[in-house]
C-alpha cells in the first residue's frame, strides 16, 4: 500500500502540473484588468505559498522533532536540511515570478512592500542556514545547530511578516481572499488556482524526496568511503 | 539558574571593564556611524527629524554586532571552551548572564546613541525621552536574541562574519518595531502597542534560549 | 561480567571521526578506578583524540563507550564534562582575567570555598603571580594554573594531556606527588606522555597508540 | 616587489576560496543590509532613487569592513606571524598583494551589489553602467587604505572593534567621493572630476602604504 | 676584543619590559658561530622572553645587543628575522592551507626549489599529511611542519623554544642529528628546554635564567 502511493506520487504530482498549467495557460480566459499577465496568478502565490510556510514549515517541523530527545535522528536533520535547500530555490522562484509580474504590473521590479521585504528576508534566512550547515563539520555539532536555527526561523516566519506589515504596506493583499474569507473570484478560475497550490504543495514533496534520497546516497557513499579511510587509517599504526 | 547568570554577567562585566572595549572603541564607532549615515543621506534628508528612529535604531544594530561578537569571542578560546566546560555550569543561567551583561552594555550605549541622535539628526529631545522605555525594552530583546544568535554562530569557520548574515534578518523585526514605537513616541502616538510586541519578543527569545542554549554549547 | 567493580572508562571499538577522517578508528578499553594509565604512541596516532572523547569534548562516531556510566553516544555529555578534569595542549581560562579572578569565577561555579584558591596555588607555586593577567602567565605558569584549578576540583577522572610539557623539574616532581596521591584516594588517570614517567613510585599501565587503535600494552 | 605582491595575493585568494567565507557570509550580509538600509529608512525614503548610491557605499563600507577584518585576521594569530616574520617578505609586496586581493573581494561584492540596488532602490541600470569605473577606483581605494588600517589596528586587544573607529573617518571621503561620483553618473553629469579624486586618493594610500607598511608590521 | 671571531650574539644588560614588568633584568650573553647553547631555568624564569629578544619579535628596552651583527637599538629588525629561524610554542603558518601550500608558499617567498618541500617532508617524516589542512594536525606534527620549513631556511641562527615539546621518539632523535648537523656546519643554535638533551654527541653550553637573568651558567 505504502509502496504504491510512494510509486504513483510521481506520477501524481506531474498530473497536476500538467493540468494546472493547461488551464492556467489556455482554458481560463484572460483577465480583465491585466490580460494575458493574470495567468502568472496560478503560479506565483503557489510557488510563493510553497516558498514561505511549505518548506519552512516542514523544516521547522523536522528541526523541532531533531531538539525533542525522543524522535532525535538523523532522519530529522537530513529533512530539514533538504526541505530548506529547496526552500531556496522556492524563494528564489517567488522573487524572480513575482518581479516578472512586477515590472508590467507596477513599472518596476521591485517595491519596498511587506510582502517583497519579507520573501527577501526570508530568502537570506534560508541561505543562512545553508551557510550555518557549512560553517560546522562535526556532523553531531552541525545537526544540533542547525536544528536550532530552523527552528528559530519557523518564529521569524510570522515575526517578519507582520512586523513588515507593521512597517508599511502598500502591496497587492487580499486578492483571493477577503479578510472575512468570502471568495472573489469564481469558477474555473477559482477552481484552476486550487489546484495550483495542490500542485506545487505537492511539487515540492516531490522534489524534496529526491533530495533526500540524494542526501542518503551520499551518506552511503561517505560511509563505503569510511570504511577504507579506518583501514587506511589503521595501516598508518601498523607502519610504525 | 539565578546564581550562574550573576556569576556569569559579573565575569563578562569585568572582562569590559578590563578591556575598555566599549568605552575606547564600541561607542566611539556607534557616533562616528551616526554621522557616516548623515553623510550617505545627504544633508537634506538627513536633517530631516523623521529618519531619526530608523537611523537610530541602523547603528545600534550594528554596535550590537559587534558587541555579540565580542561577548562570544571571549568564550570562544579552543582551552578556554573546554575548561568551561568541564565546570558543568547551568547553561540556562550562562544564557541568562551573558544576556543581561550585553544588555547592560548595551543599554549604556543606546542611552550614549540616544543622546548623539538628539544632537546629530535633530531628533526631538522630549521624544527620546519618552522613547525611552521602548528602547530599554527593544535593546534588551536584542541583547537576549543576540546572545542565542552569538552562540550558534561561535567556534565555526568564519564565525565573525557568520553573525551578521543570520543575525541582521532576525534582528530585522526588532528593528522595525523598535523603530515604530520611537516615531510614534516622537509623534505623541500610543506606544504601548510597540510596547507590548516587544515584551512578547523578549520574552520568546529568553524562553527559547532558557531551553534551547544547552543544546548549542553541548560540544 | 565477572568483575565486581564497574569500569569508569569502557570503550568498545570506539570511532571518531572529523571530517571523514577517523582520528580514531576502533578503540577497546577498560580502566578501572584507582588506575594511572600512560597514554603513548607516535605523533599522531590519536592520543589526544582518545582524551578528548574520554572528556566528552567530542562525540562518538560508531561504536560504544560509557566513562563514568555515563554512554557516550546518547548520555548526557555535559554531565559528563562535569565529572572529568581536562588539562589540554591550549591555555585555560579567560585571558583577560586575573590568576585570582579565573579561579574565584571557578570555585562559585562550584561552591568551592575562596580560601582554597590561595591554598592551591601555594601548593603549585603560583602565589606570586595570583594578580596576574592570564595572558601574561609564561607557558609553564599556565600549565601551573590549570593543574591548581584541578586541585580545587579534585574531580573523579583526570584527563591530562602531555601534562609535563612547559612544566620545570619543581612542578613536575610535584605534579607526580599530586597524582601518587590522586590514584590512591581511588580516582581513575589517564594521561599522554612522550617520556618515561620520573617518578619510581607510579606503576602505570602503559598503552601505546598507533593509527587510531590500541596497537599494544604493558 | 611585484613577485611578492602576486605570491601574497595568490595566497590570500586561495585561503578565501578554501572558506568560501565571501559567498557564503559576506555577499549574503551585504544583500540584507541593503534590505535593511531600506528598512531603515521606510518605503516612501528607499524607493526614492536618489538615495540609492549614498546607500550603495554605505553598504560596500560595512562589507569591506567585515571583509578587511578577514583578511587581516589570517595574519593575526601569533605563531604565523612569526614564522612569516621570518621569512622577509617585502612590506611594500605584502601591502601591495593584500590589497590587490582585498580589491579583487570587493569587486565581485560590488558588482552585485550595484546589480541589487538597480533591482531594489531603482537606479537606473543605465546609470549603474555609466557609475561602474568610478565603482572600481573607489572600491580599490577602500582596498587599498582597507589593507593600510587593518594593518594599524591588528593584533592589539580587540582589533576587530579598533578598526571601524579608525577607518570610518578615514574612508568617509572616499565614500562621499565615490556617492557624487555615482550620483554624477546618474545625472549624466561630468563624472571626470570625480575620478580624477578618487585616483589620487588611490595613488596616495598606495604610496603610502608602499613606503610605510613595512613600519606597521615591525613587531 | 681580543676574540678574533665576532660573535654572532652580543647583549650587554639587556632589559625587556613589557607594561612595565621587566622580562628580562639585564643579561649579558656572547654567542659565538657555531655553538649550541640550552637555556633552562624555572618556569618564568625568561626563557621564552629571551629567544623573542634574540629573534627581533620584541624590543629591547635598555642596555645593548647586537644580534648577526644587527643591533637591536636601532637597527633592522626586519633583516634580523629574515636570518633567524623560530619555533615557538604556538602553530605557525596559516591555519587554513594545507601542508604543501604552506611551505609552496614560503619556498616561493625565499625562492627555494619546490622539490626541498617534499624532501623536507620526508625527513621530518610528514609526507602522509601533505596534503592536510594545517588546523587539523596534531600537536607534533605542527612540530614537524616548523622543523621542515626550518630545514629549507636553513637559517644561521636557530632559535627554538621547547622544541621537544610534543615530539615523538622518532622525532626527537632526528632533531638532534638535525641539530649536532646544523652546529657543525657552523650556525648558531639556541633552545630553551626543561629536559637534559639526549644525545650524548651534543655538548651544549647550559645557561640557567632566573628573575628574568642568568643566575649560573655551565
Ligand atoms: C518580487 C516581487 C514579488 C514578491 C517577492 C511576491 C511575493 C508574494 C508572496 C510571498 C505571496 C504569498 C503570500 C501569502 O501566501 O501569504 C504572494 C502572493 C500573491 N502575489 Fe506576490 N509577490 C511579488 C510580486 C507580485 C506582483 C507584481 C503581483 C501582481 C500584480 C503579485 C500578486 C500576488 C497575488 C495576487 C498573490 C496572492 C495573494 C493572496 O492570496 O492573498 N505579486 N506574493
Ligand atoms: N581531515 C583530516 N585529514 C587527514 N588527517 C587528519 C584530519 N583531521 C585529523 N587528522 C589527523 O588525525 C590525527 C589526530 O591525532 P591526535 O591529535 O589525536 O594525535 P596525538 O596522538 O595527540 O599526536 P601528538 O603526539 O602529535 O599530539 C593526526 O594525525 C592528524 O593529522
Ligand atoms: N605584566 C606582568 N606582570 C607581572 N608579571 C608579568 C607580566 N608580564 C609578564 N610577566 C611575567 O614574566 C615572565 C615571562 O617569562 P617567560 O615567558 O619568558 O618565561 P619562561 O622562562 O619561558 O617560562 P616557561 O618555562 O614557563 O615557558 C613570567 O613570569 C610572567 O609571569
Ligand atoms: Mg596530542
Ligand atoms: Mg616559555
Amino acid at each position: 500500500m505504502k509502496q504504491l502511493s510512494q510509486r504513483l506520487f510521481g506520477p501524481l504530482t506531474l498530473t497536476a502540473m500538467g493540468v494546472n498549467l493547461v488551464l492556467g495557460l489556455w482554458i481560463v480566459p484572460p483577465d480583465k484588468v491585466q490580460g494575458e499577465l493574470a495567468r502568472l496568478v496560478y503560479i506565483h502565490p503557489s510557488v510563493a505559498w510553497v516558498a514561505l510556510y511549505v518548506s519552512f514549515g516542514t523544516a521547522a517541523i523536522s528541526s523541532a522533532l531533531y531538539l525533542w530527545k525522543r524522535t532525535r535522528s538523523v532522519v530529522m536533520d537530513r529533512v530539514a536540511h533538504c526541505a530548506m535547500e529547496v526552500s531556496v530555490v522556492f524563494i528564489a522562484l517567488t522573487l524572480i515570478t513575482g518581479s516578472i509580474w512586477g515590472r508590467p504590473a507596477w513599472g518596476v521590479w521591485w517595491v519596498w512592500d511587506a510582502r517583497l521585504t519579507s520573501s527577501a528576508i526570508l530568502g537570506v534566512l534560508a541561505l543562512g542556514y545553508l551557510a550555518l550547515r557549512r560553517a560546522n563539520d562535526d556532523p553531531q555539532l552541525r545537526a544540533r545547530r542547525s536544528a536550532v536555527f530552523g527552528v528559530l526561523i519557523a518564529i521569524n516566519v510570522p515575526i517578519i511578516h507582520f512586523s513588515v506589515q507593521w512597517w508599511k504596506t502598500l502591496h497587492q493583499g487580499a486578492t483571493v481572499f477577503t479578510s472575512n474569507r468570502t471568495l472573489l473570484i469564481h469558477g474555473i478560475q477559482a477552481w484552476t488556482l486550487l489546484i495550483s497550490f495542490i500542485a506545487f504543495t505537492m511539487l515540492f514533496f516531490w522534489i524534496l524526496r529526491y533530495r533526500y534520497r540524494l542526501e542518503v546516497l551520499r551518506e552511503n557513499i561517505a560511509g563505503a568511503s569510511l570504511e577504507e579511510a579506518l583501514s587506511a587509517r589503521r595501516r598508518e599504526g601498523a607502519q610504525s | 539558574m539565578i546564581r550562574t547568570a550573576l556569576l556569569v554577567c559579573a565575569k563578562d562585566l569585568r572582562i569590559e571593564m578590563r578591556s575598555r572595549v566599549l568605552l575606547w572603541q564600541v561607542l566611539p564607532f556607534g557616533v562616528m556611524a551616526l554621522l557616516l549615515c548623515g553623510i550617505a543621506l545627504g544633508p537634506a534628508r538627513a536633517g530631516n527629524s523623521s529618519a531619526g528612529p530608523g537611523l537610530f535604531y541602523l547603528v545600534t544594530l550594528l554596535v550590537a554586532l559587534l558587541m555579540i561578537n565580542r561577548s562570544q569571542s571571549v568564550e570562544k578560546t579552543p582551552g578556554t571552551k573546554a575548561s568551561v566546560a568541564t565546570l558543568g555550569l547551568d547553561p540556562a543561567g550562562v544564557f541568562l548572564g551573558k544576556s543581561l551583561a550585553l544588555a547592560s552594555e548595551l543599554w549604556v550605549t543606546g542611552v550614549i546613541l540616544l543622546a548623539g541622535s538628539v544632537l546629530v539628526l535633530h531628533t526631538s529631545l522630549h521624544g527620546a525621552i519618552l522613547a525611552l522605555p521602548s528602547v530599554i525594552v527593544t535593546l534588551a530583546a536584542l541583547a537576549v536574541a543576540g546572545t542565542l544568535y552569538g552562540a550558534l554562530t561561535s567556534g565555526g569557520d568564519g564565525a565573525a562574519t557568520l553573525l551578521p548574515v543570520l543575525a541582521l534578518p532576525a534582528f530585522a523585526p526588532l528593528l522595525i518595531a523598535g523603530e515604530r514605537s520611537f516615531s510614534a513616541a516622537l509623534h505623541h502616538g500610543g506606544i504601548w502597542r510597540w510596547w507590548l510586541i516587544l515584551s512578547v519578543a523578549l520574552v520568546v527569545y529568553s524562553a527559547i534560549g532558557i531551553l534551547l542554549y544547552g543544546v548549542l554549547e553541548e560540544s | 561480567m565477572t568483575n565486581a567493580v564497574t569500569p569508569t572508562v569502557d570503550l568498545r571499538s570506539a570511532v571518531v571521526l572529523s571530517g571523514g577522517f577517523p582520528l580514531l578508528s576502533g578503540v577497546d578499553l577498560q580502566l578501572l578506578p584507582g588506575s594511572l594509565t600512560v597514554i603513548t604512541g607516535v605523533n599522531g596516532a590519536g592520543k589526544t583524540s582518545l582524551l578528548r572523547l574520554l572528556a566528552g569534548l567530542v562525540a562518538l562516531s560508531d561504536g560504544n563507550g560509557t566513562v563514568a556510566g555515563i554512554d557516550l553516544k546518547n548520555g548526557d555529555l555535559r554531565e559528563l564534562r562535569r565529572r572529568v578534569g581536562w588539562l589540554g595542549h591550549e591555555g585555560s581560562f579567560y585571558d583577560d582575567l586575573t590568576v585570582r579572578e579565573n579561579l574565584t569565577f571557578a570555585a562559585k561555579a562550584l561552591d568551592r570555598p575562596l580560601i582554597e584558591i590561595e591554598r592551591a596555588l601555594q601548593r603549585v607555586g603560583l602565589s606570586n603571580r595570583i594578580d596576574t593577567v592570564t595572558k601574561k602567565l609564561s607557558a609553564g605558569q599556565r600549565r601551573r594554573l590549570a593543574l591548581s584549578w584541578l586541585l580545587i576540583r579534585r574531580p573523579e577522572i583526570w584527563l591530562l594531556d602531555e601534562p609535563y610539557a612547559s612544566l620545570d623539574d619543581e612542578a613536575r616532581t610535584f605534579f607526580d606527588a599530586l597524582i601518587a596521591d590522586v590514584v590512591r584516594s581511588g580516582a581513575t588517570v589517564v594521561l599522554s606522555a612522550h617520556d618515561k614517567l620520573r617518578s619510581e613510585a607510579l606503576q602505570p599501565r602503559t598503552i601505546v597508540l598507533g593509527g587510531g587503535r590500541i596497537v599494544s600494552e604493558s
